[in-house]
């Protein structure tokens, strides 16, 4: 077990979690039906992806919210609201900013808050996080300019009209997976990455969903023959194993853990979904492999179910918040006014370590959906403010909150 | 004499009094007892143990899913499989009727052999074995006399696994003649061949449409796949949703489709194309149609010049010449307004689609009229679009090339026709004519041609000169009556099922359920026979055909679906959900790791269905020589020449009105048959719950009806359900007229699927309107047409 | 129960399952052309206007199950009653088969069993068990297929939980394709039937006779413009 | 005819005893065929009982045709006798004496065939104890139940109280069945304390027998009344079915009373005033018939309700109007032509209305119960009814068994009240004499003899 991990795991205290934790389970963006072809070893995204979408649509969730266009129009879509990546930590904090005023319309039309149990609530937090990574179906029309804008077409035929120093990207138009793409592109980049030199070519950078734009227009020319080609669910511990054999480890972190030469590929500022994923990857790879070349490390290869797995691990790992600081969790706790209650004696439930508050974002968000109604009833009694955290305050207060009870 | 009452008077008075109250008591009693000795009065429904099992309705090419309940070796309700894609746990009345097919009275019990001459046949029961030997000794007789081409094979509802592994079998065997059944979305194939280059079956986003005209097209009557259309329909009239989308339903008739349409546009009968056009005419001269599309995306709309510098007409400058707003309400009948809302509607409203594709062609000239009202699609740009006209996707099964080519042609080919195609309507006449070769044997599964077709008699004839005649059929109907050898096929209850993709369905389906309860009269299925008698043939056939029986021919092709890595078990709402969510994105997560698995998953919810969204794939929808969806038919131009035929005027390979036919004198009324959703195909005559509920506008049970309009009756003397003559120039039948004021006044109707001659007693009521129908064919394509026949009424 | 007239297609599954689910006799030919042909439920046409102004409405009635049914009052020997649930509910034991209800019934929703009931052939093989089959000489009816309503309670009961919406449909509701016809509990105002039946376009058939029927319509509608409506 | 004679009685009125004392082989050839008919009835029934009703021309939605329509019919005419001897005897008619008999069997007999057509009608008529083991007291049936039998028993007591005297004459005189006499006689010996009693049962009868009698055919109004179909759902069903029962009943009487007078020779006693003031009466019930189908069907008409109007409609000018305009003919403009005119209100006149009017009153019936029914308030198909063989023999066994009962009484019982007769003659002359006299002013000077009176009042101017 590596040491990030069980650092991970020390924060699920709750007996709930830990019975989780035994569970195999799939890594959330493709744990499928979660059931068979488990391989065995320990998981770290907690929960139950689909079981998620069950809650999401039985708690009556999906009346407001929709998640990629599937549900409700009233309320923000959760699939693709905020637009950055969230942790689970940061999750918790939106929920909890915005709680407030989601109660008030939810008084309005007369529904009740539900209530969630904290297996209920790590299925649907591995649901959200999961279904916010998927890339949605770009627009094929820019797609197209973009590729005229990026120069694509200047090597590369489409359809037969172009370029013909790289192959004909509609060869590709059945890909339906973005990390097929961003394996593609990893495999040929370096005689590509030559060619586009020797053409005096600067590397093109792919912003948010150009990348998925650009596939989308490819997709229109599917030939009639050809059928799609889809990824099988990715293994995210078959994608633990590669990140080491494959030697990325070597040079990429995760959580502040291991690597060093590379950027740290847990932290939160990474794109949300995989298409940007591999945009990303594609505008970073003249720096990468400038600097594997600097130090010797061989370029690795990938199939397509590799990169998949690998991509899955990456996104696992990025579930939780690693940055979480002690300390700056107990200031905050004390000026935001939480610990005027949740103390020993307090008006609310005390969150001292011998009462076991609990560290992790899921017991929070639970508390939140069964507690928070209540909870806001007596601050409004008491005039004090609903507070809000920033990017990053949950995550401190989630690390002083586990401390605590976890010395 | 004495005053008083005596004793004895007394006892007379008790004694009257008992035997009074004692008789009072016996009659209640006694007619009690009476009423039970002569009727019995219980009817005991034994029981057992219950089971709910999977399997796929066989009454329509569309193959909904079925959820059959059974109690013991008894079916005792049919219900819709929740999780059947096409049906989604609802069913049309015909599927839930199968029940009274399985256990029909007049189902064969066992093989039959015709030991009569073929004009008076007499039957004799034979045994499975020896009817399975006739077959197979005559096949092998003809193989081994270099006869095998002369070999036809004529399929009823046409199935996707067991009509390849039939193909398999005959192209083995080396007769290139697996024919089937015409449908008459033929014509509207025809068109999308010509102008989108397109020869597989399209198919409809019907649910994401906003706008919808159907023009003729019977919706709701028993069209595509009738059940996955009401779910459609019901979804487009959400009460929660609002409705979103409009549906005008172009047709002669107020039909119940028609009565169901947000609106009803009557017209001339088989003026259509010319209101296509019309409408055209409004969206190019108001601006309103998709103009990039047709810019990038469509060929012929302006005038051109082609590579050799001949200036070609446009469709624009067509339809702006030929098919005036005035012109056209004045050939159609339309007001001119209506044409004008209609058509603004149609333009603004995206993405809008019409439908020109009857099951029951009913326009003369059937492919230049659909060629007009596919124009509309293009001009909308509604084509291979979400909500528009797509391409079916083809399911992952790999056609086996036949082992060796066979040098034959189609015995049904049209070679005079400019667009040469096949046409079961041909049979006959290459039976009789020896042309182009003779015909040795005809097999027919579950086809009856000499009732559903309109040349029915001309079919009788040519199967009586026919050397062979065996059929695979449920019941001995009438062209069954013309066989040597009748084999009893089960129902789909009693049998290894599937279904392909269903007609105009827009995603890839296939449903497999094993059988229900066990066959009935020893019936076995033909696929099962067929390759019993590939073993008896032995050699190549054999070889080819390595399966012990259909189970292991469905399983080797479940293995093909498994390697293909796509798609989905059929699965309830939030799986699919979930699968549609990771779909988008390019994940596949089955619930299956192995064929194995796939198998058994696809036994117990019924198939597999891939749920890809092939909306924007403009490769698959457009296929044509310019790329572009063609309002000229280059490729019409193209067969013209290669027929011979000197190519002409321009509008020959542009859409038109075809000419209309003449009324000829004395035959004032034109007659238009038409499909009832109960007997849709024809089918469906001899189960009662059908004939029950055949005509419910006018009240019609059990008998067929003639349409008329009140005002038409009225001026010819005919009341309300009097019995009255239909006269045509071929032939004439008594009918009862049902006054009806969706008919127009020049129009007569009759429904199709009555007035069978042989099978069930049942089903031999009403008369057969295709016995009255002058045989047509349009020019084009030689598709048979079933309008364009005039009659007269009278009284009987 | 509510119909939704706009969703309905008039395909008549509805009359068929229902015919199939209850052991409705197979009426033949001759008797059908007498009208005796027995049908729980039926589609109600109605024709108005001239060619080519014409108007059709196609609804399916069954029992509406009348809250002040009619039938009931003048049923001389109790034979038809109201269920706990809300149910007109008839007793073939009891029946004396006078055919007063069906003369009361505003709707013609009773049906009378002319003949002793026949099953030609080898129909009797898919009569349904949990349905008893009625004897010549009384009056039947729609029983909202009550016998699946006593199956889910046994089932939820011996589960040990409430019986949930949904769990319990009539045949005819279950195999509408369109979706047209809503089944629930009208006292929970929460149900869709109960939501629906608040809608601007939901009637009852003959509702001013004051039989307070328990199907509630909706009428067809009009399209709404092209505008899809937020949910 | 000789043998009728040896066998008669001295007494006088003894002629109404003859049909008692000895049968004319004619009689034998009548009942022969009457009881025929009865077979043909039975059979009929057989049939039905094992068919089930489907033999019937019943269908949906026409569930009740003939047999209701019998049902009606008999049950109106049966408010023939009883009804209007009471009334008669209330009012002292003295011209009621012989005919009250005549008519009060009539009531008791064809109360048992307008039970009979429930009968008949019943799906399950091994069920009819049902009736009484889950009765529905708001059901308008059971009340017809409860009115029917209380009718029942009414009237045949109403028979029979009058009956004992003459029941005593024939065990006094008679030879036959004595016996059977002496029983029913119940010891009658004519004493002033029996008299008294008699007379006072018989008024207290009459008395009770009015309510009951209006009250049978208002609840048979009911049944129809306490539905909300069209045409059906009237208040004044209620009246205008008393109106047209006592109108029928009249009727029936009528052409009773002349079928006696011929075939036992009793012009004696069933004189042509009997025939006129019946007439009168018949005249006077026909106007009121007429005014009741008139303002039923004017409000109808006004009302405007279109599930009304639809029947309204079917009757006056659709498919039944051949009935129902039949029926305003035999009904109405035949009875009202014949009998407004004294010249025409003869025995021949007021019987051929009579008989007009007995078969517009089945019409009428029946254009009660069919047209509504086969026009249903939703639309479903216009339903059409034609009865068949099974109905029309049950008919006709019904029709033919009575007639032979009726025949059958007037073997046994004398159809003209003897002592009625008797006392007519003997008592009421007088008091008649000394009731007008009761009427006119004190002072008139002496007053002549009544019929003087009349006769000099007539002849004046």
């Amino acid at each position: 077990m590596q040491p990030s991990l069980s650092a991970a795991q020390r924060r699920w205290k709750t007996p709930a979690l830990a019975a989780f934790l035994c569970v195999p389970l799939w890594f959330a963006v493709l744990c499928g039906t979660a059931t068979a072809q488990v391989r065995g070893g320990a998981y770290f995204l907690p929960g139950d992806a689909k079981a998620g979408m069950q809650t999401f649509f039985d708690k009556g969730c999906a009346r407001c919210h929709a998640v990629l266009g599937e549900g409700g129009r009233t309320a923000p879509d959760l699939g693709r609201a905020p637009g950055g990546h969230l942790s689970a930590a940061e999750m918790v904090a939106a929920m909890w900013n915005h709680a407030p005023a989601m109660w008030e319309k939810m008084r309005a039309q007369h529904l009740p808050p539900p209530k969630f149990t904290e297996s209920e609530m790590t299925n649907l937090f591995a649901f959200l996080y999961s279904v916010r990574a998927l890339d949605e179906p770009g627009d094929a029309e820019r797609g197209r300019k973009l590729l005229s804008e990026k120069r694509c077409v200047d090597c590369h035929a489409v359809g037969g009209q172009g370029g013909r120093a790289g192959p004909d990207l509609k060869s590709w138009a059945s890909y339906r997976n973005p990390v097929s793409w961003i394996q593609a592109m990893w495999n040929h980049a370096q005689p590509m990455e030559a060619l586009m030199a020797q053409r005096g070519v600067s590397w093109p950078q792919f912003q948010e969903n150009d990348m998925a734009d650009l596939m989308a227009y490819i997709r229109t020319l599917a030939p009639a023959s050809k059928g799609h080609v889809y990824l099988r669910q990715a293994d995210s511990e078959a994608g633990r194993r590669l990140f080491r054999e494959k030697g990325c480890v070597a040079c990429h972190g995760i959580g502040g853990a291991g690597g060093g030469h590379a950027p740290d590929l847990g932290t939160r500022a990474l794109p949300r979904t995989l298409g940007q994923f591999g945009g990303w990857m594609w505008n970073h790879a003249p720096a990468m492999w400038a600097s594997m070349k600097a130090q010797h490390v061989a370029r690795p290869q990938f199939s397509n179910q590799e990169m998949a797995d690998l991509i899955s691990y990456l996104f696992a790992e990025r579930y939780f918040e690693r940055t979480g600081n002690a300390a700056r969790g107990r200031r905050g706790f004390e000026e935001k006014g939480c610990g005027s209650c949740h103390r020993p004696g307090g008006v609310g439930l005390d969150l001292s370590p011998r009462r076991g508050g609990g560290g992790s974002p899921i017991p929070v968000a639970t508390a939140l959906w069964n507690h928070g109604p209540v909870m806001l009833e007596k601050m409004k009694e008491r005039a004090v403010p609903w507070p809000r955290f920033a990017t990053g305050e949950i995550a401190d207060l989630l690390e002083y909150l586990s401390a605590r009870t976890n010395p | 004499m004495s005053f008083q009452i005596n004793r004895r008077d007394y006892l007379r008075l008790a004694a009257g009094g008992a035997l009074g109250t004692a008789t009072s008591g016996v009659t209640l009693k006694g007619i009690s007892s009476f009423n039970a000795a002569l009727a019995s009065e219980e009817v005991r429904v034994p029981g057992g143990p219950e089971n709910w099992s999977p399997s796929v309705c066989w009454l329509c090419p569309a193959g909904c899913g079925l959820k059959v309940r059974t109690i013991g070796t008894r079916a005792v309700k049919i219900q819709g499989n929740p999780l059947h894609p096409v049906s989604r746990g609802g069913l049309c009345p015909k599927a839930l009727a199968g029940l009274q097919e399985l256990n029909h009275p007049d189902r064969l019990r066992a093989p039959l052999k015709n030991t009569g001459t073929r004009k008076s046949p007499q039957w004799r029961q034979i045994s499975w074995e020896e009817a399975v030997t006739t077959v197979a000794a005559k096949l092998r007789g003809l193989r081994g006399a270099g006869q095998a081409h002369g070999v036809v094979w004529i399929d009823g509802p046409e199935r996707n696994l067991r009509s390849r592994l039939v193909r398999r079998f005959l192209s083995a065997y080396g007769s290139p003649n697996y024919l089937t059944m015409p449908s008459g979305r033929d014509a509207f194939q025809t068109a999308v061949y010509l102008q989108q280059g397109v020869d597989q079956p399209v198919a409809y986003d019907l649910e994401n449409t906003r706008y919808l005209l159907s023009f003729g097209v019977n919706l709701l009557e028993g069209w595509g796949s009738p059940v996955s259309l009401m779910r459609v329909f019901g979804r487009w009239r959400d009460a929660a949703s609002g409705r979103h989308t409009k549906f005008v339903q172009i047709e002669p008739r107020f039909s119940i489709t028609a009565a169901r349409a947000d609106e009803w546009v009557s017209l001339r009968p088989g003026t259509e194309a010319a209101l296509a056009l019309g409408m055209a005419y409004v969206l190019i001269t108001e601006g309103l149609y998709d103009a990039a599309f047709v810019r990038d995306r469509t060929f012929g709309f302006e005038d051109w010049k082609d590579a050799a510098g001949k200036a070609h007409q446009g469709f624009r400058s067509l339809v702006l010449s030929e098919y005036r707003l005035n012109d056209v309400s004045e050939m159609t009948g339309v007001p001119a307004e209506t044409i004008l809302r209609v058509a603004r509607e149609f333009g603004h409203n995206r993405p809008a689609l019409a439908l020109g594709d009857h099951q029951t062609s009913t326009l003369p000239g059937a492919p230049y009229a659909a060629m007009a009202v596919h124009s509309l699609n293009a001009l909308a740009g509604s084509i291979g679009v979400a909500g528009g006209v797509l391409v079916q996707p083809e399911l992952p099964f790999h056609e086996e090339e036949a082992s060796r080519k066979i040098p034959w042609p189609r015995v049904d080919e049209t070679p005079e026709q400019i667009f040469p195609g096949h046409q079961l309507a041909r049979l006959p006449q290459a039976i009789r004519s020896r042309k182009p070769y003779p015909v040795e044997a005809v097999l027919l599964h579950q086809a009856n041609p000499v009732f559903s077709l309109p040349n029915g008699e001309a079919f009788r004839q040519a199967l009586l000169e026919t050397p062979f005649v065996a059929s695979f059929s449920t019941f001995l109907d009438e062209t069954a009556m013309l066989a040597d050898v009748v084999l009893p096929a089960p129902t789909g209850l009693e049998q290894w099922q599937e279904a392909g993709s269903p007609p105009a369905f827009p995603f890839a389906v296939q449903s497999i359920s094993p059988p229900v309860i066990a066959a009935r009269h020893g019936a076995r299925q033909a696929a099962d026979v067929v390759l019993e008698i590939a073993r008896f043939l032995g050699g190549p056939v054999a070889a080819a055909l390595p399966f012990d029986n259909f189970e292991a021919y469905l399983r080797k092709s479940v293995e093909e679906l498994f390697a293909a890595q796509t798609g989905a078990v059929f699965s309830t709402g939030l799986d699919e959900t979930w699968n549609r969510l990771l779909e988008r994105s390019g994940w596949w997560s089955p619930t299956y790791s192995n064929a194995e698995e796939l198998w058994e998953q696809m036994k117990e919810r019924g198939g597999w269905w891939e749920a890809g969204n092939l909306s924007g794939e403009w490769e698959r929808a457009v296929r044509t020589p310019s790329r572009r969806f063609e309002f000229y038919s280059q490729t019409l131009e193209r067969w013209t020449r290669a027929a011979g035929r000197e190519a002409g005027d321009d509008r020959r390979f542009l859409p038109q009105q075809p000419a209309l036919p003449k009324a000829a004198a004395g035959y004032p009324l034109l007659l238009l048959p038409m499909e009832v959703l109960p007997l849709a195909g024809g089918a469906g005559g001899h189960l009662p719950y059908l004939q029950q509920i055949a005509g419910p506008h006018v009240f019609a049970t059990w008998d067929s009806w003639l349409e008329i309009n009140p005002v038409t009756a009225h001026k010819l003397g005919i009341a309300d359900g009097e019995k009255v003559w239909v006269e045509s120039r071929r032939g004439r039948a008594q009918v009862r007229a049902r006054l009806y004021a969706g008919a127009r006044p020049e129009v007569v109707h009759l429904p199709l699927g009555y007035g069978h001659t042989a099978g069930s007693p049942w089903g031999c009521r009403g008369a057969n309107p295709l016995a009255l129908l002058e045989e047509q064919y349009d020019p084009l394509a030689g598709l048979p047409q079933t309008t364009g026949t005039h009659v007269k009424v009278y009284r009987s | 129960m509510l119909i939704d007239l706009a969703k309905c297609t008039a395909c008549q599954a509805c009359m068929v399952a229902c015919e199939s689910e209850n052991n409705v006799p197979c009426v033949s030919p001759e008797e059908a052309g007498r009208r005796r042909i027995i049908s729980w439920i039926n589609l109600l046409p109605e024709i108005e206007g001239e060619y080519p102004r014409l108007t059709m409405r196609l609804a399916p009635v069954p029992c509406l199950h009348c809250d002040s049914p009619p039938c009931i009052l003048v049923c001389p020997v109790k034979a038809t009653s109201l269920s706990p649930e809300g149910f007109v509910r008839q007793t073939y034991a009891r029946c004396i088969g006078c055919r007063y209800c069906t003369n009361g019934c505003p709707y013609t929703r009773r049906m009378f069993n002319w003949y002793k009931p026949e099953w030609p052939g080898e129909f009797a093989e898919a009569l349904n068990p949990d349905v008893s089959v009625r004897p010549k000489g009384v009056v039947e009816k729609c029983t909202f297929c009550h016998h699946r309503l006593m199956k889910a309670r046994d089932e939820a009961r011996a589960a040990n939980r409430p019986l949930a919406e949904g769990e319990y449909t009539p045949a005819c509701v279950e195999v509408c394709p369109a979706g047209a016809m809503y089944f629930g509990d009208l006292e929970d105002p929460d149900s869709a039937v109960a939501q629906l039946g608040r809608h601007p376009r939901a009637f009852k058939l003959l509702e001013e006779l004051g039989t307070k029927p328990k199907v509630t319509y909706l009428s067809e509608g009009e399209w709404s413009g092209g505008e899809r409506k937020e949910a | 005819m000789e043998s009728v004679r040896k066998r008669s009685i001295n007494l006088p009125d003894a002629v109404l005893l003859q049909p008692i004392l000895a049968a004319r082989s004619s009689f034998y050839y009548v009942a022969m065929a009457l009881l025929g008919g009865t077979t043909l009835g039975f059979i009929a029934y057989l049939v039905q009982l094992r068919r089930g009703l489907g033999v019937t021309g019943l269908n949906v939605p026409l569930y009740w045709g003939v047999y209701i329509t019998n049902f009606v019919f008999f049950i109106g005419i049966s408010h023939a006798g009883t009804l209007i001897s009471a009334i008669l005897r209330l009012c002292d008619a003295e011209w009621r004496r012989s005919i009250t008999r005549a008519a009060e069997v009539i009531t008791v007999l064809v109360l048992f065939f307008g039970v009979g057509s429930i009968i008949m009608d019943l799906g399950r008529p091994d069920r009819l104890l049902n009736v009484l083991r889950h009765p529905n007291f708001r059901s308008p049936l059971l009340w017809d139940v409860c009115s029917i039998s209380v009718y029942l028993t009414g009237s045949t007591i109403y028979l029979y109280l009058p009956l004992i005297p003459d029941v005593a004459i024939l065990r006094d005189y008679g030879k036959k069945r004595v016996w059977f006499y002496r029983l029913l006689a119940l010891g009658w010996q004519g004493t002033p304390r029996q008299q008294h009693v008699l007379h006072r049962a018989i008024a207290v009868m009459a008395v009770m027998v009015i309510p009951i009698a209006i009250s049978v055919h208002t609840v048979v109004s009911w049944v129809f009344g306490m539905t909300v179909q069209p045409m059906w759902h009237s208040t004044i069903f209620g009246p205008y079915f008393v109106v047209g029962a006592i109108f029928s009943g009249i009727a029936s009487i009528l052409i009773a009373m002349a079928l006696i007078r011929r075939i036992y020779g009793l012009e004696d006693y069933l004189r042509p005033v009997h025939f006129n003031n019946l007439g009168l009466l018949l005249l006077v019930m026909a106007l009121l018939w007429f005014y009741f189908t008139f303002a039923e069907y004017l409000t109808t008409f006004y009302g405007g309700d279109p599930a009304h109007l639809v029947v309204f409609y079917s009757k006056l000018t659709g498919r039944f109007a051949p009935l129902f305009w039949t029926m305003v003919v035999t009904c109405f403009v035949i009875p009202f032509s014949l009998l407004s005119r004294a010249r025409t209100r003869t025995v021949t006149g007021t019987v051929i209305a009579s008989i007009s009017i007995n078969i517009g009153m089945w019409l009428e019936r029946y254009t009660i119960v069919v047209p509504t029914l086969s026009r249903p308030r939703l639309p479903w198909a216009e339903g059409t009814y034609s009865p068949t063989w099974v109905e029309a023999f049950i008919t006709i066994g019904f029709g033919a068994t009575f007639l032979f009962l009726y025949m059958l009484f007037t073997r046994f019982f004398p159809i003209v009240s003897i002592w009625e007769v008797w006392e007519g003659r003997e008592r009421a002359v007088p008091e008649v004499v000394a009731r007008i006299r009761s009427y006119l002013p004190e002072d008139g000077g002496e007053a002549p003899e009544s019929e003087d009176l009349i006769l000099q009042t007539k002849e004046k101017p």
